[in-house]
């Protein structure tokens, strides 16, 4: 049974070293989850504990140690295996990060299924590593790259997508589940039946998804999906990339090297078995398991007290932030946000808030925050951007409202 | 696992002098694989009696640990004379040098484990290839590779 | 200056908190570094402090704790660039270990710059890192695929070298500078030399070197050089490509995501300097301060003690397991020989051997070693493998032979 | 670095009021840059005396944080009556908005350098393409994008 009750922040909180510090003899008012989040105790030490009495190279030994990391590592694909729902740790290939894995899709898959006249869509809402490796692939097979256009709100212009329609030519649609700048919470949904529908693979970008509301590849019918450990409490250096088996057994390997072949010779190499011909060289070892005791962590406390925890922070925000004069909020609506707000301020640069804002311990990210086509479109150049998290308390909204106005008189 | 309990006369006795080792010539079905981690190889050739379905002869050829070796040897003795439905269902378990570790109370490890399963392996293989039926997932890709 | 006395191996090893515990009731004599090596307490306090006080994304923050991060992270490069001696820390790249750097030279510039009737020129001493990725880059491109051959004691043919000239069709030659399997030093100097007459590239396998004795990267004059963390008392996770930086300039992007644009629009996307232009995504950055906590513990220790007490530990070895009967040792000499040593008993698998070893806690490697192309070349599927490192003791290696003595008595 | 140091009243001013702001037409030497971090854009416009090397007149345009544009501004000011030579050597700890932090004891901190150092930057680009002389290596990159 998954525990529903609403989480305690402040005992949460307890479990992260880095808040038991000063900044600058305030206390850290950590608002930059989106971008990476702070790490529990209990995944420190796990990493610690798994190189002092664990450690050794996988896949290869046959002295007890290298059982023992063995066992660890395959351990926490299962780990990361039910955390998606995925049908099999055969689909779960451990990456560096988000963006590793959509290159390796990009790569292994578009390489060799694209040609001129097929089309690639993502969309305006789209970090750039869920952007650009598609408009490369599709600019070295002559393929086309399109994008779904964003509203003023930063919601997907669904009733265009019929547009992209084009008999079989599209092949893969690769969308966020949430963006990164604006919270909005993408119906990706809509966007995977309308992929196969096409005949176009549905490739999911659950980096802002995954580590906040449960994410079930089974139940979305996703092809492809990517998320990073660093922003879910995890290490960073690894990630996670669902693919379905199908699909993976029919690629070509992306890296190649130790690990990852059947047999090598001058003349001809084959590939092992999945997941591991995706895994070439030595993995994210001790990364990976400390991503497994990151998933417990968050399963302990449960994905649905998670989200509502900071669905009610943003509430609190979004309201809090609406008062102030010259501040201007971006993206959608409360009931279609995750915990990520984006706004301006009149005559002040983001990073001149962001400075501003750190004098008070405040943290928040300042910039296009890997979006540029996005700001574009919003016509603006930058953004200050609050994100939450579990550890997220209602204080720190408090302190980034006294933040603003300071930097609001400072400008004055 | 104790190495003694592992190393023990039956199986070194297995490895040493293994039953049913070579190549069928004729054979009715036949199969090879590897273990990747290792290099380990093993090609199993074998005929079926008048029914078309009872083994009646097997061979495995090929080189490699005690363990596999050994595993094959005495895999190749439980086989002859069943029904080859019966044997491709044998679970992983259920092979005589697992079963014995099983019950001795020291398990193989997980990397031991696929040494001692490649016999089952490439038996399967050889199964379900002259059955027409598909190769269930967890063997998949024992098979991908040519045999030296 | 360097420190050049002896190291003192017992001392050291109190440094490493995995040698405190037993295994099975006997100490660990851990024979294979050359797989991984373990870490340092000073390795894991710094990935800890980070994670503690210092943790946040890096690149893009304008506040204080990613001021640190970002300082953090680029101090590891500076260090990485001189362990290497880079000229620039434009020219350091953090990958996730060898072997995406090879695949990032192969993709990144070998796709690029390979056409049919080109010539790719690796060896048969290769690990399949420093291998496949040559193979795959030749048979995409339609270039060939050729090795230099190793004689049976694991040394290359250089007298065989102008076989491969070929009047400036010869575009790479990768090389390894120290044989994974049999320890053999290659003389790096001759085939970058040669590579140049030819006007090809040079791309150096420095893992197994790198940890284990002194590489200058300007001395040898190569163009690429890729090596690990984890094989250095690093984390897992991390490793570092060096690029010439007129070539990493010249060159497209690998991987395409977050940091490592300068601008983002539908129509176009232009790149971030270097180093970053080959870093997309979040980077291993725990992973590389920790691995900049090796490099500095490494450096306190010195190169040259290391290097010397690793030549020491493999006379004696040698010695030792050179009066054994029915023991094959494999390998050139002790003088052009670093801490590896591959040999096989007669009779008894090598699988077989590493567990009897095990039962005495000795850890050696047992099977191809991503080696099969010499595997082959040596007419063997598989060797045992011990491999030493600066914590390595005399007595491991008394444990290596008794454990030998075991394996031999049990399948006498 | 303390917020109430670096924004003064000195840089508050320069950042509401740049000095040279827009653009010469027609121009000597020009050239465009951004901090690829924030997006922020600069482009500088200057003419030279008749003796082809003093600078006589200057302009910077573009938007970005009070740091990047009063530092432009200042830096333009600083200029003026210079010559070429001289002023492409103007070394990053010397130019007056980042002199004044040093001085005041609190130094801008790497990413902020950055934000200080784009008026500079595109500056030197635009001397060095006038010039024709290559650009030192610290300052790559930096003119590589078009300017919107
Ligand atoms: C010579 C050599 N090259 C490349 C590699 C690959 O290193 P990694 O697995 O860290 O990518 C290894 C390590 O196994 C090696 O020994
Ligand atoms: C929506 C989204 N996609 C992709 C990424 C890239 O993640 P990473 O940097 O871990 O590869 C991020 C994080 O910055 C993101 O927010």
């Amino acid at each position: 049974m998954k525990q529903t009750a609403k989480l305690d922040a402040r005992l949460i909180r307890a479990d992260f070293p880095i808040f038991e510090q000063l900044e600058e003899g305030k206390p850290l008012s950590f608002l930059d989850s989106a971008v990476s989040s702070q790490k529990p105790r209990q995944v420190l030490e796990a990493l610690e504990d798994f190189y002092e009495h664990s450690y050794s190279n996988v896949g290869r030994g046959v002295y007890a140690l290298a059982e023992r990391a063995d066992a660890a590592y395959e351990q926490a694909r299962e780990k990361a295996r039910a955390f998606v729902n995925a049908g099999s740790p055969r689909e779960i290939v451990f990456t560096r990060n988000t963006t590793e894995g959509l290159n390796l899709v990009a790569y292994a898959w578009g390489l060799e299924n694209l040609g001129p006249g097929d089309i690639v869509l993502a969309s305006e809402l789209e970090h750039h590593s869920n952007f650009v490796p598609w408009q490369e692939v599709a600019r070295r097979t002559g393929a086309e790259f399109k994008v779904v256009p964003v509203t003023s709100e930063g919601e997907l212009e669904l009733g265009e997508l019929e547009l992209f329609a084009s008999g079989g030519r599209l092949r893969i649609v690769a969308i966020t589940a949430v963006s990164n700048s604006l919270g909005t919470i993408v119906p990706v949904e809509k966007l995977i039946a309308f992929a196969h529908e096409q005949g176009a693979i549905a490739v999911i970008d659950a980096a802002q998804a995954a580590p906040h509301r449960k994410v079930d590849v089974q139940a979305l019918g996703c092809d492809f999906l990517a998320f990073s450990g660093h922003k879910m409490c995890g290490p960073s250096g690894v990630g996670v990339l669902y693919g379905r088996s199908e699909l993976l057994e029919q690629m070509s390997p992306f890296l190649t090297g130790g690990g990852m072949i059947r047999r090598v010779s001058v003349e001809k190499t084959t590939w092992a078995e999945l997941p591991h011909k995706f895994e070439a060289g030595t993995p994210p070892v001790a990364e990976a398991v400390a991503l497994g005791a990151a998933i417990d962590y968050l399963e302990g406390i449960g994905l649905e007290a998670i989200a509502a925890h900071e669905h009610e922070l943003t509430a609190y925000a979004l309201g809090r932030l609406g008062e102030l004069p010259g501040l201007t909020l971006y993206g959608p609506p409360l009931e279609r946000r995750a915990g990520i707000i984006s706004f301006n301020l009149e005559g002040i640069h983001p990073h001149d808030v962001a400075q501003i804002l750190d004098a008070e311990g405040v943290c928040v990210r300042a910039g296009h925050h890997c979006n540029q086509p996005l700001m574009h479109k919003l016509g603006v150049a930058a953004t200050s951007r609050a994100s939450f998290y579990l550890y997220s308390l209602p204080e720190e909204v408090d302190r980034l409202v006294t933040g603003i106005k300071r930097a609001q008189k400072v400008f004055a | 696992m104790s190495v003694d309990n592992l190393y023990r006369e039956l199986i070194l006795d297995h490895y040493k002098s293994p039953r049913h080792h070579g190549r069928l010539d004729p054979a009715d079905a036949e199969a090879d694989g590897q273990n990747p981690l290792c290099g380990d190889e093993l090609l199993v050739t074998l005929r079926f009696g008048a029914d078309g379905e009872t083994i009646e002869d097997i061979a495995f050829d090929g080189h490699g640990c005690a363990i596999s070796q050994a595993a094959a040897s005495m895999l190749s003795e439980e086989v002859i004379g069943r029904k080859a439905a019966e044997v491709a269902a044998i679970g992983k378990d259920d092979t005589p040098l697992v079963a014995m570790m099983i019950e001795s109370g020291t398990p193989l490890t997980p990397i031991r484990l696929k040494c001692a399963l490649l016999g089952l392996g490439v038996l399967k293989v050889a199964l379900h290839k002259s059955a027409g039926t598909p190769l269930p997932e967890e063997w998949a890709g024992i098979d991908e590779v040519e045999f030296e």
